[in-house]
């Protein structure tokens, strides 16, 4: 079994929902109008926060929104071809309220 | 009769399939026809133009144009520089759904067609470009709604076969809805 | 035979099909990735063989191979790829292998490579300008033809417009006379001794040692000469009476000949002559077609090449203006500004009026 | 988020720097990038490639010592992106570029950034004769087994069963012959002294990329030979896959047959 | 200075290096190989780098790297190999790079391959065509100044006559006009912004999407306007009262100037012209030279290429007939019957009686 | 004899065939030779090679069903002698001609006779791009480690410490780079079912490489990839070694670098 | 120690003499005009009964002399790159004098 | 004043060296001089030429003469096509100890010295040439002894240093056996 593989076939689905509340150690800022939409990121977050959005840039391509829970660990920043990721640690976490 | 054709759209509303079901439908009319797709690059939403000569003798005009005779808008957002290409009494077959902006009032025989509209409401939302060039062979008479279906026809690839039957309501929807029309058109003197 | 909505790369590959071609090997590169496509859907249900090769050095070298063997074969690229081909176009023509070679061309800025070549030494191609998809059909079967006749190679030279626009023809064999057989070829069976053969390119003959370059160069030349009274091919219309004469070549030539078309129509006196053959150049049906012109204007999408030759047709009889230019777009595929039946007419007014005209 | 969930969501905003006390994690993008706005694909793993490129270099603290010479292919648009001197080489000829400019400023770091069409069709020999010269050089592969940029078709890296845009079933060794591992025959020649090959499918192996090219631009500034990088990139555009599933192609498909790792350090073959 | 026997290329290498040439790569073929390893012998003694390239294609590349980082470098072999150069040729003319090619032809069958090109696109290169050794050495290191003047290929259009004759020379270094600072090549020092530079064929600029072919085009084509209209050079003697005016270049014309020389002393009304560039084309010198002559005669070692320029400079002001052809020995190195005082007078005699001569 | 040896010998004729009873062993000229008369040096290598090669032919019953592609070396001037249907090819292009012959003409032998200088300077990609496509043609290598026909100069075979024009002293790694062994290089690639390295230094080997030839003849004729032999031959002129000296400095010069021997049978590595 | 040095340096110095009646199995036949004295031939005659002549041919080369003892193994004929050879061998074996 | 001296021998008999040497002693004169070697291809006793033009001004003479003032032959074997070049009075040296046959008896002035034979007198077979050249020094007076000992030494590679004796020996030999002819030859009308 490859390495791509081990991380699971569903995982461009989204995050699975979570209950609780949800400490983010990180967050990320996301260039949303150079995004192309290739969807590369959503797989690579380990805590699996990325999700693609539903809306479309100006250029027709839908974008990646972040869920609470981001760690701060750039992978997201690493994988994107179009630069569009910048990252941050919290100096304290943060906790955000779970969605339903 | 030589008449040049511009169809301008953006990417995804699928110009260069309608541009091709016209040219393989004036084939079927005997017709000589010239046809030369332009894109402005890979991206999704880009330009995505076609240029359509049809003509009754060996086609004189040059693959590209600088005058046309018709056009068929499914955006506006290319539709400029082709807004500057159209001869007097041209016709002009606008996707209203769609189309934001007005057309410089020239002496032009502009119709507004909801083709998106009507293909939405047909089930087959993609199917708008077919509603477009129905109505435009219609308005036109330059091929009849047979040669557009076997042009059609022999325009999908096998593995869209599915496709078929949707995209041969959206013609003739699009046909039906300016037929009625045409007559009022010839009698305002427009022109393919 | 039923027309249909074919894309210039498409009908040129069909038309080499039905012209006996067997082999192609070519390596992508716009325009004419879409003929080696082309060429690699249709060759295999003949019995026939395209290899994507790995460069267009090896491309061109593949189709020395097969053509040694006495098949129809044929190689191409744009003016990069045939410049990298230029040391085989030049010693493949020694060895009198009938290759034909498809330039499509970004632009016609390649005339110089196309009729003097780049390689070393003394040779020359036959090349074919086709106006549109229709005569492209024809002159690619005629090429092989010619190729064949003469074993010289034969360059078609299209451009990115023949290659992407699509027009309904119909792929119809045409006949030619009679060829002599090809018994210069190799087939491997002449060894120990059926007179075994060699086919190079520096005038050996297998059991004399050594080379004669200046005899074999010399009955070459002969065969140029033959070749270029020969094969001179040309359009032309509306030149008895016109005082500007337009010349111009291939898709350029399309767009003059409806400019022209339209002044005719408005009652100026101007007429277009154009080389089919751009080697041989039409020289002798130039200087008649021009003979009573006060003016000759050259049109070509470059910055001055073909008006050589236009001006050895003329040779001062009349004067020779350039009247087109470099033009290109912004992916360099010579789909300039320059392309507009506007623009034409304005510079093709400026000849009449004897203005000169921005390059 | 797929259609099937309607649900409201939590979204945290991500067009702004967060309010709540936080530090920047790295660079949004490298000091080297002089823009980032490319026409590149989606999902295509050039970009990503040249990141680390850039990184490694700045690591290094190169980029005002180092000339690029960059060969013809999707990549050569990215070019307009590097602040960084270069030359740009003909289709395949990079490599001599790179020792013409490399003998003339032996101080500086002299790379090349080339496709597999470029560099294992076009110019192969350009790249053997140059390691095997031991030049003093880094060459750089993008390797996507396809021409990207002239519309997908099978290179000579392609590996058996891929899908190009001539090979639409996949390559058949049969019919179309078989791939050219280039690292390997890199790594086989005296006058190299690092090859290593990696590739940009996830975030762990996109950060190895980079310490393999700082190990291969050391390799370089200790003068000891030639030094070679092949990264796998994914060109979801030529193979004829949902750009999401570009990174899983590439490692499967690719990768196992471009096998990731080091070959070469220090002169010496690490890897059977 | 004093003189020293040395073979023409051994010269030339000398001239080269003095000129400030410290980088060179080539790959062996006669007549070049000789230059080749002049300069393998003098370079590393001035800190210079002459590498022995495993092919052509990869010596015009090491070229192109050296020049962009601004040194004065160089490469060359014989047609053939210049041939498997052209698209190099052609693109780094367009990234405007000083490159000085040497041509060790074969005769004078490249003289196309020298004015044309064979690569692709509208390109030119100065192209300095000397008669003996002491004038190789002057061009040589003009050819180095007017690279790096004009930014743009430079060739020395020798032979093998000139490669391998040795005279008595002195190679001493001249002096031209102060050329600018090479502010447009790389040394790697402009990044992380110092302003990085990418030096590029295709009219790329660093921080700008995409490229601008046309504009880009048009000034390059502008410039090689300006250099047709500063640089042609030619010689020329007799010529005032001349019945016949004899063209040639290269070793050719010093064989012609021996012969005219000769006839002059016996009162033949004779001259002769020679263009030391081959491009650009010295025509209205020669338009000139030609005016009182009642026929122009062409002596090229060729099947006839250099007579397009002559008549388009003439442009049949008086007949311009060829008296030259191919002319090679059994080695192919262009040493033919030609090559012979005899032979040229009989023909230039033919050409003041108007009899044809076989070529 | 030397000149300190005056003393009359008993010296046996031999411009006439034996007046005793006796039967002619071989042929004095291969059949497939169409004269013995060439212009190569003396104790040139590259004409016995050529004697195996058209023997190797013969064996096989092949003379009538072969197209041999010649590249541009001192060989070239053996063609007039080779009784063969032939191709001249350009310098450093043979295989790929040899491709474009083998795919018109399947059922015929097709093979390149090719100097290192032509083969793995010139065109070394030819030959390694038609090795990985697994072109049914034979490459046959004549390798001497030099330009023999243009005066001797190094090419990318020369052996580190081999004297040729431009390497006097003998190669040296640091200053000219390492040899690349092609061998070695063809028979890594997954489209090669043959690869062996012979030499013609003295008789029993000069009989095995009739035998290497023959076999990979064979393989051709067995349609199962590409197959390769490369032969060490003398060349006394570019080496500055006397003529008598040649066999032995191949031997221990080139042959100790490029090692004799099968390295691929059947498709399958045979030595490590 | 290479194969080509086991056979020892100074064979093509000539034969070393040997005394008594020398009997040859078999011949050859050497197109002297054809010769270029390389010296090839002369190491790889296994009896070592060839030698250079001293005498010239009209190209100018020294060429090998047979002296008794040829066994027809045909040696000579393989290495010899100017096809000068042919090889016999004796139905009966002949005998010759050999030289003081 | 501009005079063409070609020198003919077979491979193997130096006539490349004496044909530098004689060049390099022009040079030492303050002379022009143009020097062309052509060969026969590599086999030991083939085709060996050599071409020279020396002058006091520019030298006009393209490289390849086709007639020559003056011959050197070492050897009969190729001499035909240069004794086809002699202009009339032409002075032409033989080396009488191996050259065979005549000289066709045109109005030139032969002179017949025997180099191979006096440079086996002084124990340097191979200085034949040395021999020749000296006595064309010396009959042409074209360039002085010193000149053609200093062209000499410049032209032997420093690792045949050890022949420089012989060769000195072998180019005075020669130059005096002729010194004492020389003015007889003028008498005759012989020019260089
Ligand atoms: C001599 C030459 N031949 C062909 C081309 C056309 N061409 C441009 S890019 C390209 C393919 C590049 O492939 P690769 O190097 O793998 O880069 P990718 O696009 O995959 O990133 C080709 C064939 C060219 N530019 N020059
Ligand atoms: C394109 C090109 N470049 C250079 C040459 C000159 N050339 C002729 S033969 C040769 C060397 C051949 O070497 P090799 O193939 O090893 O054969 P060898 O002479 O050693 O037998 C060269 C460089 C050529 N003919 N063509
Ligand atoms: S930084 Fe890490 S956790 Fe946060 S969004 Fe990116 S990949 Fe996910
Ligand atoms: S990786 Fe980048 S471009 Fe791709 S979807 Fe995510 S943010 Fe958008
Ligand atoms: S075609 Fe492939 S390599 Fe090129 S930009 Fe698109 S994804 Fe990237
Ligand atoms: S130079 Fe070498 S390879 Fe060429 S013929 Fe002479 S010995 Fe043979
Ligand atoms: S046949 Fe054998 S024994 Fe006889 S001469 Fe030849 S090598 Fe010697
Ligand atoms: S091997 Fe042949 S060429 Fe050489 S010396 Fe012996 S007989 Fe003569
Ligand atoms: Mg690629
Ligand atoms: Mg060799």
């Amino acid at each position: 079994m490859s390495r791509t593989q081990r991380r699971g076939p569903d995982k461009r689905r989204g995050p699975v929902k979570r209950r609780g509340p949800i400490q983010s150690r990180g967050t990320v800022t996301i260039d949303v109008e150079r995004c192309k939409g290739c969807e590369l990121c959503i797989p690579a977050c380990p805590p699996e926060v990325l999700v693609m959005s539903t809306r479309r840039n100006s250029m027709g391509a839908e974008y990646p929104e972040l869920e609470p829970g981001c760690t701060g660990c750039g992978a997201c920043l690493l994988v994107c071809p179009d630069f569009c990721f910048e990252i941050f640690r919290y100096e304290e976490p943060v906790l955000h309220e779970a969605s339903a | 009769m030589e008449c040049e054709i511009m169809l301008t759209g953006i990417g995804g509303q699928g110009i260069q399939l309608a541009a091709q079901i016209l040219a393989r439908a004036a084939v079927h009319e005997g017709l000589q026809v010239m046809y030369l797709g332009t894109y402005g690059g890979t991206m999704r939403g880009g330009q995505t133009d076609a240029t359509l000569v049809v003509a009754d003798e060996r086609i004189l005009a040059p693959p590209l144009v600088s005058h046309v005779g018709s056009a068929l808008a499914m955006h506006h957002a290319f539709f400029a520089p082709i807004e500057t290409k159209l001869r007097a009494g041209a016709v002009v077959l606008i996707n209203e759904s769609v189309f934001e902006g007005d057309i410089a009032g020239r002496d032009l025989c502009v119709l507004r067609v909801p083709a998106t509209a009507m293909a939405a409401d047909l089930g087959h939302p993609l199917g708008a470009c077919m509603v477009l060039i129905g109505a435009f062979a219609a308005a036109t008479e330059l091929v009849g709604i047979e040669s557009l279906l076997g042009g059609m026809r022999e325009s999908i690839p096998a593995y869209r076969r599915q496709n078929l039957d949707a995209n041969e309501k959206a013609l003739r929807e699009g046909y039906g809805q300016l037929e009625a029309g045409v007559a009022s058109l010839r009698a305002a003197g427009g022109k393919a | 035979m039923t027309r249909r909505l074919m894309e210039g790369s498409e009908a040129i590959a069909e038309a080499a099909v039905v012209a006996g071609c067997r082999f192609f090997a070519g390596y992508p590169m716009t325009p004419f990735t879409e003929l080696l496509e082309g060429m690699a859907r249709r060759l295999p249900a003949e019995g026939g063989v395209c290899i994507n090769a790995e460069s267009e050095l090896e491309a061109i070298g593949m189709a020395w191979g097969a053509l040694a063997t006495g098949a129809r074969a044929a190689t191409g690229s744009t003016g990069q790829g045939l410049a990298l081909m230029q040391e085989s176009l030049s010693e493949l023509t020694r060895s009198e292998l009938p290759l034909v070679l498809f330039n499509m061309a970004r632009g016609q800025a390649d005339y110089y490579q196309a009729t003097r070549g780049g390689g070393h030494g003394d040779y020359r191609h036959i090349v074919l300008a086709p106006i549109d998809i229709g005569e492209a059909v024809a002159l690619t079967q005629l090429a092989f033809d010619l190729a064949d006749r003469w074993r010289n190679p034969v360059q078609i030279y299209g451009d990115y417009l023949l290659a992407h626009t699509s027009e309904a023809v119909a792929v119809e064999r045409l006949d030619f006379a009679p060829l002599p057989t090809k018994d210069w070829a190799v087939d491997g069976s002449l060894g120990g001794s059926g007179a075994s053969r060699n086919i190079n390119p520096i005038g050996m003959t297998k059991g004399s040692k050594g080379i004669e370059p200046e005899s074999f160069w010399k009955r070459l030349q002969a065969k140029h000469d033959e070749i270029a009274a020969a094969e001179a091919r040309y359009e032309s219309e509306h030149t008895e009476d016109a005082e500007l004469l337009v010349v111009a070549f291939g898709t350029v030539a399309r767009f003059v000949r409806y400019v022209v078309a339209g002044l005719r129509a408005e009652g100026v006196k101007v007429g277009w002559f154009r080389p089919i053959t751009l080697w041989p150049f039409p020289a002798q049906a130039l200087a008649e077609a021009a003979a009573g012109a006060a003016r000759v204007a050259v049109l070509e999408q470059n910055a001055g090449q073909m008006i050589d030759d236009v001006r050895l047709a003329i040779l001062g009889a009349a004067p020779v203006i350039p009247i087109g230019g470099i033009s290109s777009d912004e992916a360099g595929f010579g789909i300039g500004p320059l392309l507009d039946v506007d623009v034409i007419r304005d510079r093709i007014e400026a000849g009449l009026a004897g203005r000169e005209v921005p390059r | 988020m797929s259609g099937d969930d309607n649900r409201t969501r939590f979204v945290v905003r991500t067009d702004r720097v967060p309010e709540q006390p936080a530090s920047r994690v790295g660079e949004q993008r490298p000091g080297l990038l002089r823009s980032e706005d490319h026409d590149l694909c989606p999902g295509c793993g050039e970009p990503v490639a040249l990141r680390m490129l850039l990184e490694a270099i700045e690591e290094l603290g190169l980029g005002q010592d180092s000339i690029g010479v960059v060969g013809i292919g999707c990549y050569t648009a990215l070019t307009t992106l590097m602040d960084i001197d270069l030359i740009q080489a003909l289709h395949g000829r990079a490599p001599s570029v790179a020792t013409g400019a490399k003998r003339m400023r032996p101080d500086k770091l002299i790379f090349t950034l080339q496709g597999d069409g470029d560099m294992v069709n076009e110019g192969l020999q350009e790249v053997i004769h140059t390691a095997a010269r031991g030049e003093s050089v880094t060459c750089v592969l993008l390797n996507n087994g396809v021409f990207g940029e002239t519309g997908g078709h099978m290179t000579a890296t392609t590996v058996i069963g891929q899908r190009t845009k001539n090979t639409p079933e996949g390559r058949d060794a049969g019919y179309h012959g078989h791939p050219i591992l280039v690292t390997d025959i890199i790594a086989g020649l005296g006058g190299t002294a690092y090859a290593a090959r990696c590739g940009v499918y996830d975030a762990a192996e996109i950060s190895r990329t980079r310490r393999i090219l700082r190990r291969a631009f050391e390799t370089q500034q200790k003068g000891v030979g030639f030094s070679f990088v092949e990264i796998l990139t994914m060109c979801p555009t030529g193979w004829f896959v949902p750009t999401a599933e570009g990174p899983e192609y590439l490692d499967q498909v690719l990768g196992s047959v471009h096998r990731l790792g080091e070959v070469k350090v220090d002169g010496k073959l690490v890897q059977s």
